[in-house]
Parts: structure tokens; C-alpha cells; sequence
């Protein structure tokens, strides 16, 4: 009998990097390969606890699997607890991908608010380990505050660092470590107002947040055909079953988690 | 090859049936405590026939349906132990003895056809599969449409249904008018279980199943079309129809639980100490944790936004899917729901049909 | 009929003020009380909710114990009296359910009284080996 | 004898032409002469469509607290239960008196399908009370049965089940309760159910499981749902009639009346001024854990 698309491998907890007081990075190695292409998910399992579906943040080809994840709830706060070495299921990978290939050859502007960056990382790192494929790279990223800004090794030492790769960091509110800008995401990208020429925006983050910056978006000049966003719903089977995460027709797990802005305002359900 | 058997009465039916019971789980229709339920052979008692024969001759689908037997309300599919920091788990495995459904209506039959759809693509969900192909479904065919019925609207011929192993003919709905009972063959599996039950039983054997009596054809009743029904629905996205609905629902699962052709499930582990399991249980999109996430984010938060996902999904996102209207008609939501929403009522709200 | 080798599960749900400083004067005078017990220390009686009593029998505990002060004593004035009231309801309906209503014990037993809390344990946890493990109330799971 | 059905309407159209109310919640005719369902009149044609008879079980007083509700006025129709389990709604400030505009009926009992709803037959506040509702409607239907009420009556069929053993009694709800589906109708359809999220929804801690193959969870949800209702029942059977597999709930109720009846004294949800028995206790309670058991 072939394997149920249920039943998960076991993977190990190779590493656990903390990225703020609420996030943490768990690298995980699983027994069989997962072979995800930028911005799938996959199911991390704690028997007994539960299973929830997160996106993998690293990019293909890598030794490792990362996940970065949030405390927000019942399994993500026992995630939060286990130590390395720790042993979990994993599932995956699930949904639909960056169209990285059709983004050859063109800038990338990423706009990420908090936990959403993830996702992004998973298509920056990609970018860059093909760079002769792309572009100049943008990343406008913000958190509440400077402590609640993810991957600070990435968008601090790294990114900056690189060619053509332009990093633009804000927070919501004053605090007396940032010196750089305060505001939200939206409102700075407009300041930024990125040309929209040969350039394809990528964004994830909040419900709200996308909502605001699909609109300046489109204040700048993109077409709907140049935005992609990442969406999250809740999820259990991953594969189109359980019949939880559909807007509209369409299954976040399976049909996303990646759209371009033009499916979604082709759907009558609002994404958020 | 056996075509089709005659049985004097039930009772020898039953008793045919009790011969080959070491062989297959079978379970029928019957009453306990005034409540219509399923139960084991093995259990059906000579007192129960009556009630037995009185669900199987009525033109409506029993209480609840029979897609429990493929797909259980709640099944545990993984196991699993700790020990120290290492887990071992496995799957649980499912028993295997074929299973034989007996009494269910030619919709609750053609419903599977509608799970079968979304189970069976890929990536195929084994255990269902597992069970569909392990199960024998016996329908007991109807010869009129009872008093919620929808059947000829959503093209399920209630006579010979498409999905079904071994139709069930009761001789009183036939032009004999006898207590006779017919099992006629209409798939492989259910030409290997009736040779078999043929040389248990001393039965007449071969005959040929009398024709029905009744209204049997769909009488000036226009099969309800799915594409037209989809394109009224994507005018009524934003129709006032939805709350008014919502109004008066009490966010209850009877619809989705008592409806055939539901297919929504939750995953879930319980376990105690070293020891747990992972298991799927049905769920209802009518609840406001079904798509209630962790950070408090919920996409369906009201009511209104629910019965109009149900709704939605049956009479549009399915027919975008897979094609057909994810409704057999069989009626229970009509029976059930407390506050009289059912597919009926929305078509009738919506304007197709006036025979609804 | 005693079962042989069969230890129950006890959980004793014991407030603050009164039960859970018996238990502890019992344990500094070294009183020997049964192992079987496992003790949550709640901040009133009356905090013990109808769903913790079942969670608890479903989860695998053969009997439980909810401990508070006499009434009259209690640090919050009233909150015994609640408890009271609802503890005698809820053994009236699990026994009109056919479940075991001598599984559940309610207790006054005072800060002071390390013996009667000893007693108390002891002859329930005989009583409990008399009855035997629950398995109307538990979740089967597990054991499969 | 007037037509019940003219008066219902006259009222309602008055109401709403007058603009004292934006909707009126009452009862109307569904697709088969034994179905009757809630329904919501906004406009006069609507009004029109408004009826009472024997299949008006449902409560109507528990929509009130549906966020879609809030912030309007609305003129309902209220049996004698339904006015028991609003009273206690207002008493415990979850609506507002001054939004509604009450409407009593006389209820002649009602019945889902054709079985008359077992607590008809022992209830005797089917009226409500004229000077405590704003309209009264003044024809009633013939009752549907015969009542004599007599209090040892009204609990005869827990009578039944506390004669029979304890392994009779839990072998009788094991086969009651597994047929449980956990559509969570009876609590849904409980007018005196009203906790803003309930316990069995809550994720954290996950209290109810969705495992129906498990007794243990039947019986975790039965007793809670039924122990949380205890002292608030108004007696309208609609857990029991909302029931798709008929599991005699109302049971458990009535269980639970009499001994608080037992222990603590008559109390009439809706009738009685709060607090309901279980949200108060005396020093002079009967104490029965006092007692040494050797």
C-alpha cells in the first residue's frame, strides 16, 4: 500500500537560533528529503501535541530546513520549549512556489512586516545563490520594534553587504535603540516609491499590512501581474481536503500560498 | 455468474447473510431506543426486523448517513510512544475485513461518488481509499421520492444508482407486491458477495428483479443544471440572502454532520504520558474555530460568513473543482436543521427550480 | 474485591489555606500518607471546576479528592460553600449517569490536621483499590 | 375565536409601520405543514408571513445575543419558556430591556415531528404574565395536551431511570450518548446557555476533543453542558427536541432541578429573583462531606 500523504517522516532538531524575544528558528534535518522550491510549507508535528504548517524560510538545496515561528498558540508555545536534538514529524512540502522563473531577469522588491518575512527569505536566499538570474534585490522590512526584527544577522550584516541588494528596515513605534525610520511598511514604501519598472514586488506579512501595501502598490504603478503576496490560513490536511483554508475555490495549501495580485482580486473572498 | 438473488422474506435474507458473517462485517439499518441507527449484524435481533424492513421500505435515506463506514467520524491513524527524547511512531493499522453496508439510499451511495473526487485525487488519501475499496455497499433502492427529497433535481437516479455494488429490491415495491427480498449485482465486488451468499442459502437463486412500481421516472422535474447554478451564485456573493439566513441559524453542526456528501476533518493528538495517538474527526465549517488561527486571525468570523462558505462551497467552488453540485438531495438538512436552512430553501431563496 | 498489585490514581485538587497546608504539616511530621495521591494545590476550593473533576477521571486518575477548609473557615469568607453545593450536584448526576459517584471525595480538612489528611488519603485510596481502576470515565485511547 | 395568526400579524405590522421596532422575530410556515421555523420581519409585506402553531418549539430569545442583533430594536414572540430564559438574560444584563419589545403568547405546547415535547406535558407556565410583557397576545390555541400538573409527575421518567441499577444506568447513557454526533445543537438551541465563548470552544485548553468514538468525551461534554445549565433551566425541552438522534438531554436537566430543589428549595428560573442557586451559597447549606465516612 503506498504511503497516506498524512503519515509524516521523523526529522531532528539540529539547531535552534533565536531571533526575538517571541521567534525562534528551529533548523531541521529530516530523515527523507523534502526537495521544496522557494516559498512551500511543510507540517512540523510534536506527537502528542499536534501539527501545524509552517513555511520553510531556507532556501532548496540546502543541508537544512528552517523554520521560523512564531509563539502564538498551543503547539508553537511547546515548539518554543524543545531544546536541540528534540525529534519531530515532518510533512511536506505543500502548496505552490515562488514563480521564481518568471522573475528572471527582473529587480525584486520584497516587502515584509514581522514574522512575514519567513517566506521572503526563502526567495532572497534563492536570488542570491542564482545571481546572474536576477537583478537589483529591495527588501523594505519592519516590526513593531527593533527587538521584534527577525533574521538580524541577514538584514543587518549580510544583505547590506552584498551587491546590488538594498536593505530598508522601519518600526512602528520610537524606541531609543533605532535611529533609523519609524513608521509603518506601507507608509515607508511610498517615501521609497520603488520603480515599478521590470520589477516584481513580492510581500507578505500581516492581513492588514498586505492589504495597505497592495494599494500602494498600485499607487506606484504596479500591475497586478508584477505583485506576488504569500498568504496564511489555518490549516490541517495541506492537501486540499479538509476544506479549511479555501478562499473561494481556492485552497490556500494547495492552490497557494503564493498569488499573484491579479488571482486575488479576481476572488470574491476577501484574502483577509 | 450470479446476477440477481431472491429472498423469501428479510429474515432470510438475514439469515443468508449471518452464514458469510465470519467472513464480512455487515452492518444494517435498524431501530434502538426509537433512534434509527446502524448496527452490527451480529446484533440485530429477530424484534428488530420489523423496524429493519420499515427503514429499508421508506422512501427517505435513514437518519444519518452511511458515509461513517468509509470515512468514520473519528479515526486514529497514527500512534505513537516516547522514549526518553526519541519517538517511535507508526501507522494504525486498519482492520481489514470487508466491511458490507446494507440500507443505504441510492443518494447516500452516489455521494461517495462526490468524496471519491476529492479524496481519491492526488495525493490520494489511503485510508479512505483503503476502506472504499474494502466495502460493499448493498443500496436499498427507492421507488418514489419522500417528503425532502431532491434526488431527480441533483441527477441521482434513485432507482439504479452509478455508485453502488448490490441494489436491494423489496418485492412491495415491485409489481409482485410479495415480501420477497432481490439482490441484483451491479458491480465485480458485488458479483463475488452474492456467489458467494448463493451457495450459503437455499434460496430460489437466480431470477430476474421485477420491475419497480411507483413514480420510478422523474416526473416533470428539471434536472437542476450545476453550471447555471454556479453562474447565479457568483451574482449572489454580495446578496442580502446570506444574512438573513445567518439570522436565524444557530451555528450548529447538524448540516454538515448529517450531510452525505461533507467531507471536512480535523487532525488532532491526544496523549497521555508516554503514549498518544493522532486522529482525524470529522469537523463543520459551521463552527467559528474551524478557520479560527492561532494569532486570533479568523477569515470567517461571522455567521453569515459561514453559511455562505457552506453554501458557496456546494453550489459554486465544487462545481469549479470537480464539476458536479456537491448535493445528493437526499433531504437530511431539510429533516434536521433546527431552524429550517437547507438546500432546498436556498435554491428556492436563489430562484432555480420551482419545484422546490 | 481487592485486586491484587492495583495502585489507583488519585488526584487531590487542595486549597491553599487549609487541605494543601495539612498535607504539608503532614509531610514535615513525617507522617506516611499513600504515594498514589498526586496533589494540585488550587487557591480555593471552590476554584475546582466540574471540567478539571472529569478531565482528570478521563485522563486516567481511578479517584478524586477535593480538599478545602471547614466550612465557616474559608479564606475568601464563601467560597467552600460553593464548592458544597456544587460538589453534591455533580456526584448526584454522575450517578443518575451510572458512573461511579464513590470515586469522587470531598473533604474539609484544616491546616492543622496533618492526621486527618493522612486518614483521608489512606481510606480512599483502600477504597479505591476495593473499586478497582475506573474505566467507565476514561479515555481508551491510549490503550490500543 | 379570533385567528391567532391575524392578531400575530395586525401587531407586527403595527410595530413596524409605527417604527417602534426595525425587526419582529416570530415564527413562520416552512415547506411541509409540520414545520414551522424562525423568522425575521422587517417590512409589512413580511409581517404577513408570520404565524404561531403547535411545530413553534424553537427559542427565540437566544438569537438575541447573535452579534447580528445588536443595536436594533426588536419586538420578539415569546412562549412562557422563552420569557423565563430572557428574563434571565436581562436579569444578567446581556440584553436590554429598553431594544425589545416583548410579545407573550400563550403556548399550547408544542411538538417537533409528532412527538409533543416531554416538558409540555408538566409545564405550568406556559403563559406569560401579562403586566410583565409589552403585548400580550390575547387569542390562544387549543392546548395541545391535557395538562394537570403535579409536581411528582413532571419528573416520572427520572423516576424511571434512578430505579434501575448503576450498571443499568450507565449502560443505558452509554447507548444514549454514543450516538452523540457533537453537532453541539442543544447547546447552540439553550436559551440559558449564554457564556460569551464557551468553554468547548476555547483552544487553549483544549477542554473538549473532537474524538466521538470515545464515550469519555460524550460524557464530558453531557455532564458539563448539562451542570452548566443546572440552575438556569427554564424547563423548555429545546436540547432534547433540537436532538437530530433523540438523546433524552432534557433528563439530565430535570435530574439536576430536583436536586437542587432537594437541597436548596424550589427556584423558578425567570420567575424567582436571581442568583440562581448555583451562583450563590449559604453557611447554613446542608453539609453532606461533614460526616466521617468509615
Amino acid at each position: 500500500m503506498c504511503k497516506n500523504p498524512l503519515v509524516p517522516v521523523n526529522g531532528k532538531v539540529i539547531e535552534i537560533i533565536s531571533e526575538s524575544k517571541d521567534v525562534k528558528t528551529f533548523r531541521v534535518k529530516p530523515e527523507t528529503e523534502i526537495n521544496q522550491l522557494p516559498g512551500q510549507c511543510a507540517m512540523i508535528s510534536l506527537f502528542g501535541i499536534g501539527e501545524a504548517i509552517f513555511s520553510i524560510s531556507s532556501p532548496p538545496n540546502r543541508e537544512l530546513l528552517d523554520f521560523s515561528i512564531k509563539r502564538t498558540g498551543k503547539l508553537t508555545d511547546i515548539l518554543h520549549q524543545i531544546e536541540e536534538g528534540q525529534q519531530v514529524g515532518i510533512r511536506g512540502p505543500y502548496g505552490n512556489y515562488f514563480p521564481a522563473e518568471d522573475m528572471k531577469g527582473k529587480n525584486l522588491l520584497f516587502i515584509g512586516g514581522g514574522i512575514g518575512l519567513a517566506p521572503l527569505r526563502s526567495l532572497i536566499e534563492y536570488a542570491l545563490d542564482n545571481k546572474d538570474d536576477y537583478e537589483n534585490i529591495q527588501l523594505i522590512y519592519g516590526a513593531r520594534t527593533p527587538e521584534d526584527l527577525i533574521f538580524r544577522k541577514d538584514i543587518f550584516e549580510k544583505w547590506p553587504r552584498m551587491d546590488n541588494f538594498t536593505v530598508n528596515l522601519a518600526v512602528d513605534v520610537e524606541s531609543p535603540s533605532w535611529d533609523g525610520y519609524v513608521g509603518f511598511v506601507p507608509q515607508y514604501l511610498e517615501e521609497l516609491a520603488p520603480t515599478p519598472e521590470n520589477t516584481v514586488a513580492i510581500t507578505c506579512g500581516p492581513p492588514i499590512m498586505i492589504k495597505f501595501v497592495l494599494n500602494t502598490l498600485e499607487k506606484l504603478g504596479f500591475r497586478d501581474e508584477q505583485v506576488v503576496t504569500t498568504l496564511e490560513y489555518k490549516m490541517k490536511c495541506g492537501i486540499g481536503k479538509c476544506g479549511r483554508c479555501n478562499i473561494d475555490e481556492k485552497y490556500v495549501c494547495k492552490d497557494g500560498p503564493v498569488f499573484y495580485l491579479k488571482e486575488l482580486k479576481q476572488m470574491k473572498n476577501d484574502f483577509c | 455468474m450470479t446476477q440477481t438473488i431472491k429472498f423469501d422474506s428479510l429474515s432470510s435474507l438475514f439469515n443468508a447473510l449471518k452464514e458469510v458473517e465470519k467472513d464480512y462485517q455487515i452492518f444494517c439499518p435498524t431501530k434502538q431506543d426509537g433512534t434509527e441507527v446502524f448496527l452490527p449484524l451480529v446484533e440485530i435481533k429477530e424484534d428488530n426486523l420489523k423496524a429493519t424492513y420499515e427503514i429499508l421500505s421508506k422512501n427517505e435515506p435513514p437518519l444519518f448517513s452511511i458515509k461513517s463506514f468509509l470515512f468514520p467520524n473519528s479515526e486514529i491513524y497514527l500512534k505513537f510512544k516516547r522514549e526518553k527524547d526519541s519517538y517511535e511512531f507508526s501507522v494504525h493499522s486498519q482492520e481489514e475485513t470487508p466491511t458490507v453496508v446494507l440500507g443505504g439510499k441510492p443518494c447516500d451511495v452516489e455521494s461517495f461518488g462526490m468524496i471519491d473526487m476529492v479524496f481519491l485525487q492526488e495525493p490520494v488519501d489511503t485510508f479512505y481509499q483503503q476502506k472504499r475499496e474494502n466495502t460493499i455497499l448493498i443500496t436499498s433502492v427507492c421507488n418514489q421520492k419522500g417528503p425532502n427529497c431532491l434526488c431527480d433535481e441533483f441527477g441521482v437516479d434513485k432507482c439504479k444508482p452509478k455508485v453502488s455494488d448490490i441494489l436491494l429490491v423489496l418485492g412491495e415495491q415491485t409489481t409482485q407486491k410479495d415480501e420477497a427480498v432481490y439482490l441484483e449485482a451491479v458491480s465485480e465486488r458485488g458479483e463475488n458477495f452474492l456467489e458467494k451468499l448463493d451457495k450459503s442459502t437455499e434460496s430460489e437463486g437466480e431470477s430476474n428483479t421485477p420491475n419497480l412500481e411507483g413514480e420510478i421516472h422523474q416526473k416533470d422535474v428539471e434536472k437542476l443544471s450545476p453550471e447555471k447554478i454556479k453562474d447565479i451564485m457568483e451574482n449572489l456573493y454580495d446578496s442580502p440572502i446570506w444574512a438573513e439566513f445567518a439570522m436565524r441559524c444557530l451555528g450548529c453542526g447538524i448540516c454538515t454532520y448529517y450531510c452525505p456528501t461533507c467531507h471536512c476533518y480535523d487532525i488532532n493528538d491526544f496523549h497521555r504520558k508516554d503514549k498518544g495517538v493522532r486522529y482525524r474527526s470529522w469537523d463543520s465549517c459551521m463552527f467559528s474555530n474551524f478557520s479560527n488561527m492561532a494569532g486570533g486571525h479568523n477569515p470567517r468570523p461571522s455567521k453569515e460568513d459561514r453559511i455562505k462558505n457552506r453554501f458557496f462551497h456546494k453550489l459554486n467552488y465544487f462545481v469549479k473543482q470537480q464539476g458536479p453540485l456537491a448535493c445528493v438531495g437526499c433531504g437530511r438538512c431539510a429533516k434536521n436543521c433546527p431552524a429550517g436552512i437547507s438546500i432546498g430553501t436556498v435554491l428556492k431563496k436563489i430562484g432555480v427550480g420551482k419545484h422546490v | 474485591m481487592m485486586q491484587q498489585n492495583f495502585e489507583p490514581k488519585i488526584i487531590a485538587f487542595c486549597c491553599n489555606w487549609c487541605s494543601y497546608a495539612g498535607a504539608d504539616l503532614a509531610g514535615t511530621g513525617r507522617l506516611k500518607y499513600s504515594e498514589n495521591i498526586r496533589i494540585v494545590r488550587v487557591p480555593c476550593s471552590s476554584r475546582v471546576e466540574v471540567q478539571m473533576i472529569l478531565r482528570a477521571f478521563q485522563n486516567g486518575a481511578d479517584g478524586v479528592m477535593v480538599a478545602g477548609c471547614h466550612p465557616g473557615d474559608c479564606h475568601y469568607d464563601t467560597g467552600n460553600y460553593h464548592t458544597r453545593r456544587r460538589m453534591v450536584l455533580l456526584k448526584s448526576l454522575v450517578s443518575f449517569m451510572g458512573m461511579d459517584p464513590e470515586r469522587l471525595l470531598v473533604k474539609w480538612i484544616s491546616g492543622n490536621e496533618a492526621a486527618r489528611f493522612q486518614e483521608t488519603v489512606d481510606s480512599f485510596n483502600d477504597q479505591l483499590k476495593k473499586l478497582g481502576p475506573s474505566n467507565k470515565v476514561r479515555d481508551q485511547r491510549c490503550e490500543i | 375565536m379570533r385567528d391567532i395568526n391575524k392578531e400575530i400579524i395586525e401587531i407586527a405590522q403595527e410595530l413596524l409601520e409605527s417604527n417602534k421596532v426595525d425587526m419582529v422575530l416570530g415564527y413562520t410556515k416552512g415547506e411541509r405543514p409540520d414545520q414551522t421555523f424562525p423568522f425575521i420581519a422587517k417590512t409589512k409585506e413580511e409581517a404577513e408571513r408570520l404565524t404561531f402553531d403547535y411545530y413553534s418549539y424553537n427559542s427565540l430569545s437566544k438569537y438575541l445575543l447573535d452579534d447580528m442583533y445588536q443595536g436594533k430594536k426588536i419586538a420578539i414572540f415569546l412562549k412562557g419558556c422563552d420569557f423565563r430564559g430572557l428574563k434571565l438574560m436581562i436579569g444578567e444584563d446581556r440584553v436590554k430591556r429598553e431594544d425589545l419589545h416583548l410579545i407573550g403568547l400563550d403556548c399550547p405546547g408544542v411538538k417537533r415531528g409528532e412527538s409533543v415535547s416531554p416538558y409540555c406535558l408538566s409545564c405550568r407556565l406556559n403563559n406569560v404574565p401579562k403586566e410583565e410583557v409589552d403585548t400580550k397576545i390575547s387569542t390562544s390555541l387549543e392546548p395541545l395536551v391535557e395538562r394537570k400538573y403535579s409536581h411528582e409527575e413532571s419528573f416520572s421518567e427520572i423516576n424511571d431511570i434512578e430505579k434501575m441499577s448503576n450498571e443499568e444506568r450507565f449502560e443505558y447513557w452509554k447507548r444514549q450518548l454514543s450516538r452523540c454526533k457533537r453537532c453541539y445543537s442543544c447547546r447552540n438551541g439553550c436559551p440559558v446557555c449564554t457564556c460569551r465563548v464557551c468553554l468547548f470552544d476555547r483552544e487553549n485548553p483544549g477542554y473538549i476533543d473532537g474524538a466521538t468514538d470515545q464515550l469519555a468525551q460524550h460524557q464530558f461534554y453531557h455532564v458539563i453542558r448539562a451542570f452548566h445549565v443546572a440552575d438556569r433551566c427554564v424547563g423548555c425541552g429545546e436540547c432534547s427536541r433540537v436532538c437530530p438522534e433523540n438523546i433524552p438531554l432534557h433528563l439530565l436537566s430535570q435530574k439536576l432541578i430536583r436536586e437542587l430543589e432537594k437541597f436548596y428549595g424550589t427556584y423558578t428560573t425567570g420567575v424567582d429573583e436571581l442568583p440562581t442557586p448555583l451562583s450563590t451559597a449559604k453557611a447554613n447549606d446542608p453539609d453532606h462531606f461533614g460526616k466521617e465516612v468509615k
